[in-house]
């Protein structure tokens, strides 16, 4: 055992003065030993040899796998294994780091906070899915993220979901989506990566919480199929406005459809829209009336929006470190707490007074009234954009699945009675 | 959607759109391109023991080392031994590490020599603060870059009381000890 | 084609799925369950972070001699341990693998047993004429209330949490970080002689009478000169006698040639500042409302009085505070240096606890229903230099006892007698002995602190230990007499205080003996009874001073009316007394 | 018209289980469960600091703060003047602790001794430079050698005592500068067992009779020599659950002799002034415990005054910290 670190040690100290780190003047000299003992050198072994830029390869060629399924071999079934290989491989030999799901906050700090960089390989983990979202719609959901297969995989059981309540919930991806832009801009952390549900499951540790929140997110997703990507994933929010308006897009049937409305009964996702009847329920006038309201208040929502955002920014900029332990400090101070925490008690041990800290929280909390007047705007931006989106019933003579929510699943096609004379022909 | 060749006005708003965001995206990329990873600064270190806890992994990557140069070599090491050991010996009752990852080895009088079993020891930083407050502080704690997975976000760095963690380039994966709290760099 | 097989059914592969899905998933569970177990074993007991072995360890450092039992015990548990702790970490990589196991094959079992479910998925006839447009209503109702409940909660959240660092109140904490530095500092490594500004000693205010019942309210005066003889009708031994504007049940405090006096009704707060050799009324402030004054003032008891509490002077400040917690400071010629409101009064017979002063600080005990605190002032400004939490109401008054473990400041509560570091406030000792409504303050005299009121016990708290760990323990207790207002008062070997029906209890200090009981007057006392050498003198209220001996048989010496009503404690200044009745204000020599 | 179509599962009741387990979720997240680390996993150091909050017949009574940067070493020198050596310059303080004079030095010197004509001697890194009461450098001694970092400095008459840490000796020279004695290197023949020096610290003393006292930091010790280098007598006090003892692996730090003939030491780590008999190696009294100083900076220096003050150069506040005897052992000061 220890000669093999002593081997790594000489490793170690080749790289340490190749680097140049080891350089290091020291007044105070070691002893001057008589018998031959020379000091060794410090075991410093560099980062584990990561991918580099493999991973992006791998990524493209999931990617590009991930597209040939949905739409040339329209083979559920190689989805399906595709979606295993993501799980083992970007999930539990690469560990989950780094996701596209996580870039998008490193690549969000790049964006607004000076001096942070972002590395090549993260910005490409961030665009390659995008851009292959638009496209070929979500085939990156569909089997190659292993967040989304991992949930594919468990969804054996999927209830359907009233569209309506789908839709709502919906919304929390929005506001999740807010909410970590806010965490990136105000320095408050990268709030993706700490509520990721499958972090634990990768690493086959960490927190028990984290296990124990990873396991419940699976369990419902056995019957509530990916509650994380259709309830929380922000990325998932960037891929879907992708995807919205991607080239191509996994379609049912390739030929003429006969209407059967299985594929709508085989999504667990309420992605798959019906034709539109012949007549309508409701007047033309009124419905046109409704979207005038709705774009005529819209800017009276962004500004109530706003507003509340506004507001909530004190109980926000708790999510920030600093003002966590401002907070606690001034409590402890007043005597609300009478034990000090490992923080409270570091930050008294250390140089900067209280009256700083304080001001150091202010201030972080003043960019949370900025920051959560536009989490506010943008929520309400959204839901205005709901509202007049489910105002116009657009023209269909077939089952279609709908671009931005379809996750190219592929659950579909063995349903559809067509497909194989489409595929066979 | 019906598929057609021919290259139309959305396609054009499409090509568009990807080259833009692609460009914008690789100008967030920046000068700096390198890759990062974390590491803790010893200077800033308060030994509060939470990188053997609050790590994603189980023994945590963060490890004690020994910077022999500024190591004193002593034969009372208080790395080494607990305040009150009765005998300079390695039983455990004189031992402090929790683990027994430090070994000792006897070089020449009156010197030994200190090394961490890195296979044993969890990081939590005991021998750390002993070294720190009576010895020469040649003992600290470093993250280990070849256990380390390297999270997006560090669990340790959000747990850290003293701020002590941040990212640094890849290149140059360790920090040293400077300045105050070592009484010899 | 593969994909077909998706409609093809069976009993057979249904029943042995079913089968699997059913064993897999139990031993799933079972797994799950062992690994929350092991896991929250090593949670509560860490192996390798055992005290056990930490304390074994201490232990033999300790011993005086080598003892080779102990080290090997020491080993052997060490090697348990850490064994242990490799073991524990094993069953939880072993469990984890196991439960990815059965969790994969439970799927997939589930997932055939799905499959081959020998029945066609149920569809129902739904009535719609029109399912999506009903959809979209249904979507954008609940999207309208999504948003509104979004907002709504938003905004119940911000109106609820409330946060403890505002701007202004940032200024104010600002003074706990830079700690008012006494007796060697607090922190151990501000020097002591960092403080900026000159407060009197603890031997300075002992020549003047800067608070409630003379210097750290200790109910003894220095000058033992106090006249015996007066007569207020013929105006004999009255040197002045002055018209109070504004009534008050607070006392007069004395510095040098200046006695402050407040006094309130429920609209206006006062302070007066008296010439103490010609009654002159040097100059008078009326507080005007501070920021967070309350627009009316809080209800208080008739007997209570808006202005209670009573002034006190530190340095070349006086403070004052009233009913509804306005508390000011002015220098010694009125002008103001600092105000503030400490909060919502929450005390049904309204503030009485008086203000003391030490080192810098002023102390507020702001004992009350819900949010009690003890508070300790900058002197200067008025910031908050620290808090302590209180956990019961009071209208007592606090103390400050020169100890031999240091300088505390003592308080009396409904439950209990506590005593705090004068400097830092850290809490020094607590004693459970008292109950129901308590406005006596406790007494200390030579190591005993006695703390009585009626409808509780007397008790003498003797103070053992060390500086760091200060003990107590109850030396005796006494409930034959008790006192409800009036303070009692200590001379080291006696305690003397007075009850509201106008007895007079003198009580051995050692024993608690009574040593004698007097009903001296039919009034009954308010006012605390004051130890001028080896005399005891008491007002009751009627404003009648009674004259005793202090000491161990009853021996009355004078009887003096003053003949109007009082609640106050006079105060004694070298061969003069200052009484205020509930009208005026008498100088006796 | 009706058309078949798998009804939707209880809208309500799927929204609130997915809404709780997604509260849930965010809870368990928001808290998680790592535990600290407890008793077996910190040092504990309080034990032992407690050791010396006992009552000390010492108080602090003052603060001298040098105009000086980086203020390092400490001396007294004729007249009971303080001389403060830091960088680039020394300063002279008079009896009422204000500086009455100064002058430049070059860099930054690691120890200072006057002798009683009021020559200075100052020690730096490697070599030691000698400057006459005008201020004015009277010799500057050649690098004693790249090893050399010199930590204490006195003068006795003819002789100059300077304590090299880097090389683990004491060498003693002629006020010229020549070598004339190297002390303290391990001479099993002659019992010498050799100055241990794990960390940057080697003091020494001499005593009002000249004996000349050197620490032994890796022994916890003292050891007195004659100025031939032979060794007359040592004692070391090892112990860190014991006040008596000198803690920590290389201790005491610093050392002087009070009028009196007292020693009075100071140590890092746990950073304690005490007193003890130098003869027999008695402790007397702690004169300041850990608590009035910074943990993990040791104090730079310590003298003993003309009034017996006890001076130490603390660095957390770059100044000079006075004790003082109580005049009343028992009354009260405050």
């Amino acid at each position: 055992m220890m000669k093999t670190k002593l081997a790594i040690l000489v490793l170690g100290a080749v790289l340490l003065s190749a680097t140049g780190a080891g350089a290091i003047e020291l007044k105070f000299p070691p002893p001057d030993f008589q018998t031959p003992y020379g000091l060794p050198d410090l075991y410093n072994p560099p980062p584990a040899a990561g991918f580099g830029w493999w991973d992006t390869v791998i990524l493209f060629g999931a990617l590009s796998l991930a597209t040939w399924f949905v739409f040339k071999s329209r083979s559920r079934r190689g989805l399906f294994l595709l979606s295993i290989f993501s799980v083992a491989f970007f999930g539990f030999y690469r560990r989950g780091c780094i996701c596209p799901v996580g870039s998008t906050q490193n690549v969000m700090a790049a964006t607004f906070i000076p001096d942070v960089g972002v590395s090549a390989i993260i910005v490409s983990f961030f665009v390659l899915p995008l851009l292959f979202s638009l496209f070929f719609g979500r085939v990156f959901c569909a089997s190659v993220c292993p967040l989304g297969a991992m949930q594919e995989l468990v969804a054996i059981a999927p209830i359907r979901i009233s569209p309506a309540l789908e839709r709502v919930l919906g919304l929390g991806k929005y506001l999740y989506l807010g909410l970590a832009t806010l965490g990136v801009a105000t320095g408050a952390g990268f709030l993706i990566c700490r509520y990721d549900p499958f972090v634990g499951i990768w690493r086959m540790g960490h927190s028990f919480n984290m296990l124990l929140a990873g396991g419940a997110i699976l369990l419902l997703g056995v019957f509530v199929a990916r509650p994380y990507c259709r309830f929380l994933c922000p990325y998932g929010v960037l891929l879907g406005w992708m995807s919205r308006f991607s080239k191509w897009h996994l379609d049912i049937p390739p030929s003429p459809c006969v209407s059967c409305r299985l594929c709508e009964d085989s999504c667990p996702y309420n992605a798959i829209d019906m034709p539109t009847p012949e007549h309508l329920v409701e007047d033309p006038e009124t419905g046109k009336r409704r979207i005038r309201a709705y774009v005529f208040l819209s800017p009276a929502i962004i500004l109530a929006g706003a507003f509340g955002g506004y507001m909530m920014h004190e109980p926000l900029s708790r999510l920030h470190p600093t003002v966590q332990l401002s907070e606690r400090v001034a409590a402890e101070d007043l005597a609300i707490y009478q034990e000090e925490i490992l923080e409270s008690e570091t930050f008294r041990a250390g140089d900067q007074t209280t009256a700083e800290l304080h001001a150091e929280a202010l201030a972080i909390r003043g960019s949370f009234k900025k920051g959560g007047a536009w989490l506010g705007a943008f929520m309400a931006l959204i839901i205005c954009l709901k509202l007049i989106g489910l105002s116009i019933v657009k023209k269909r003579d077939i089952f279609t699945p709908h671009k931005e929510t379809c996750f190219s699943c592929g659950r579909c096609y063995p349903y559809c009675p067509v497909e194989e004379a489409g595929a066979t022909t | 959607m019906s598929k057609t060749k021919k290259f139309d006005r959305r396609d054009f708003f499409r090509g568009t759109a990807a080259l833009a965001f692609t460009g914008a995206a690789w100008g967030a990329v920046g000068e700096k391109t390198e890759g990062t990873v974390w590491q803790l600064d010893p200077n800033k270190c308060t030994q509060c023991g939470r990188c053997t806890t609050h790590c994603v992994l189980n023994p945590s990557s963060v490890k004690c080392m020994n910077q022999f140069n500024i190591c004193g070599y002593c034969d009372l090491c208080f790395g080494y031994l607990q305040p009150g050991s009765r005998a300079r010996g390695t039983g455990a009752g004189d031992q402090l590490c929790p683990t027994a990852a430090t070994k000792r080895a006897y070089i020449e009088h009156p010197y030994y020599e200190y090394l961490i079993d890195e296979d044993l020891c969890i990081g939590c930083a005991k021998c750390v603060n002993a070294c720190l407050v009576f010895g020469n502080a040649s003992f600290y704690l470093q993250n280990r870059q070849d256990v380390c997975i390297n999270c997006n976000e560090c669990s340790i760095a959000k747990a850290c009381p003293s701020d002590a963690w941040s990212e640094v380039p890849a290149s140059q994966p360790y920090i040293y000890l400077t300045g105050d709290k070592s009484t010899t760099i | 084609m593969l994909e077909k097989r998706e409609f093809e059914k069976s009993d057979f592969m249904w029943r042995l799925s079913t089968a699997v899905t059913v064993v897999s998933g139990i031993f799933s569970v079972i797994v799950f369950v062992l690994l929350a177990v092991n896991y929250l074993q090593i949670r509560a007991v860490d192996p390798i972070d055992n005290e056990m072995i930490t304390q074994m360890r201490i232990e033999y450092s300790e011993l005086p001699e080598q003892d080779d039992a102990l080290a090997k015990r020491i080993e052997e548990l060490d090697l348990l341990t850490r064994k242990a702790f490799f073991a524990s970490q094993n069953h939880l990589r072993v469990g984890a693998g196991l439960l990815l196991v059965g969790v994969c094959v439970f799927l997939i079992a589930f997932k055939n047993m799905i499959r081959w479910k020998p029945e066609l998925p149920e569809l129902a006839e739904v009535p719609t004429a029109d399912r999506e447009f009903l959809a979209y209503a249904q979507s954008r109702r609940l999207i309208t209330w999504g948003g509104v409940t979004l907002l709504a909660g938003g905004l119940l959240v911000s109106l609820l949490t409330e946060s403890l660092v505002a701007a202004p109140a940032a200024a104010g904490l600002n003074a706990s970080s830079a700690q008012v530095t006494l007796d060697g500092g607090v922190d151990g490594i501000e020097p002591p002689i960092a403080v900026a500004k000159e407060y009197p000693t603890w031997d300075a205010m002992q020549l003047n009478w800067p608070s409630f019942r003379g210097p750290g309210s200790s109910g003894q005066a220095h000058f033992t000169n106090a006249p015996l003889d007066w007569d207020v009708e013929e105006g004999r031994g009255i040197r002045w006698k002055a018209e109070v504007p504004l009534p008050g049940t607070s006392s007069p405090v004395v510095w040098g040639t200046r006695l402050f006096l407040s006094g309130a009704d429920e609209q206006t707060r006062e302070v007066y500042c008296f010439d103490t050799e010609t009654g002159e009324l040097r100059w008078k402030r009326t507080l005007e409302p501070f920021e967070d004054t309350p627009a009316e003032s809080p209800f208080v008891n008739a007997e209570t009085s808006y202005a209670a509490p009573t002034m006190v002077v530190h340095g070349d400040q006086v403070f004052a505070i009233f009913s509804n917690k306005d508390i000011v400071s002015y220098d010694f010629d009125g002008n103001l240096v600092w105000g503030r409101n400490l909060g919502i009064s929450d005390n049904h017979y309204g503030h009485s606890s008086s203000l003391l002063a030490y080192g810098g600080l002023i102390y507020v005990q702001l004992d009350q229903v819900e949010e009690g605190k003890l508070l300790a002032l900058d002197a200067p400004t008025g910031e908050t230099a620290w808090v302590k939490k209180r956990d019961w109401i009071s209208w007592a008054s606090p103390i400050l006892a020169h100890t031999p473990y240091g300088v505390q400041v003592i308080l009396c509560s409904e439950e209990d007698v506590d005593a705090y570091d004068a400097a830092s406030g850290k809490l020094l000792w607590s004693q459970d002995c008292l109950g129901g409504e308590v406005a006596p303050s406790p007494a200390y005299s030579n190591g005993i602190v006695f703390a009585a009121n009626e409808y509780a016990m007397a008790s003498a708290i003797q103070l053992t230990g060390s500086a760091d760990a200060i003990q107590t323990e109850i030396l005796w207790e006494y409930d034959n007499l008790l006192p409800e207002i009036s303070s009692p008062v200590g001379d080291g070997e006696r305690f003397y205080f007075a009850t509201s029906y106008g007895e007079l209890v003198c009580l051995d200090a050692a024993s608690g003996e009574e040593k004698w009981v007097e009903e001296v007057s039919d009034a009954g006392f308010y006012s605390s009874p004051v130890l001028v050498g080896d005399r005891l003198y008491i007002l009751d209220k009627e404003g009648t001073m009674y004259i005793v001996r202090a000491g161990a048989e009853y021996e009355e010496i004078a009887t003096r009316a003053i003949g109007e009503e009082t609640f106050a404690t006079p105060a004694f200044m070298d061969g003069r007394i200052y009484v205020r009745t509930t009208a005026h204000l008498y100088c006796i020599e | 018209m009706k058309e078949p179509v798998r009804r939707a599962n209880h809208p309500w009741m799927v929204g609130l289980s997915v809404a709780a387990i997604g509260a849930a979720y965010f809870f368990l997240l928001g808290n998680s469960d790592f535990p600290e680390p407890g008793p077996n996993l910190t040092y504990d150091i309080e034990t032992y600091a407690k050791l010396d909050e006992v009552e000390t017949r010492y108080e602090e009574t003052g603060l001298i703060v040098p105009d000086l940067e980086e203020p390092e070493a400490l001396a007294i020198g004729p007249g009971g003047r303080l001389y403060v050596a830091g960088l680039n310059a020394v300063a002279i303080f008079g009896e009422d602790d204000t500086e009455i004079a100064r002058f430049n030095t070059n860099g930054a010197a690691k120890c200072i001794a006057v002798a009683q004509d009021g020559t200075v001697f100052l020690g730096f890194s490697k070599h030691v430079e000698v400057v006459g009461k005008d201020g004015a450098v009277q010799a500057v001694w050649p690098d004693i050698d790249p090893r050399a970092y010199l930590t204490s400095i006195a003068v006795l008459e003819d002789d100059v005592y300077v304590a090299d840490a880097g090389n683990r000796v004491v060498y003693r020279f002629d006020r010229e500068g020549s070598l004339l004695a190297r002390i303290g290197e391990a001479n099993p023949a002659e019992d010498i067992p050799g100055i241990e020096v794990p960390s940057p610290y080697l003091d020494l003393a001499l005593n009002d009779e000249g004996d000349l006292w050197v620490v032994n930091p890796g022994q916890l010790g003292l050891e007195r020599y004659r100025s031939d280098g032979s060794i007359v007598t040592s004692w070391y006090k090892p112990s860190v659950v014991k006040l008596e003892g000198f803690s920590g692996c290389c201790n005491p730090t610093h050392i002087a002799f009070s009028n009196d003939g007292k020693l009075i030491t100071s140590e890092k780590g746990l950073v304690r002034i005490k007193v003890y008999d130098v003869t027999s190696g008695e402790f007397e009294e702690l004169v300041a415990g850990s608590k009035l100083f910074p943990r993990e900076q040791s104090l730079k220096d310590l003298v003993v005054d003309a009034g017996n003050r006890i001076l130490v150069l603390d660095p957390r506040k770059n100044a000079i910290r006075i004790f003082e005897r109580k005049e009343d052992d028992h009354g009260s000061t405050s």
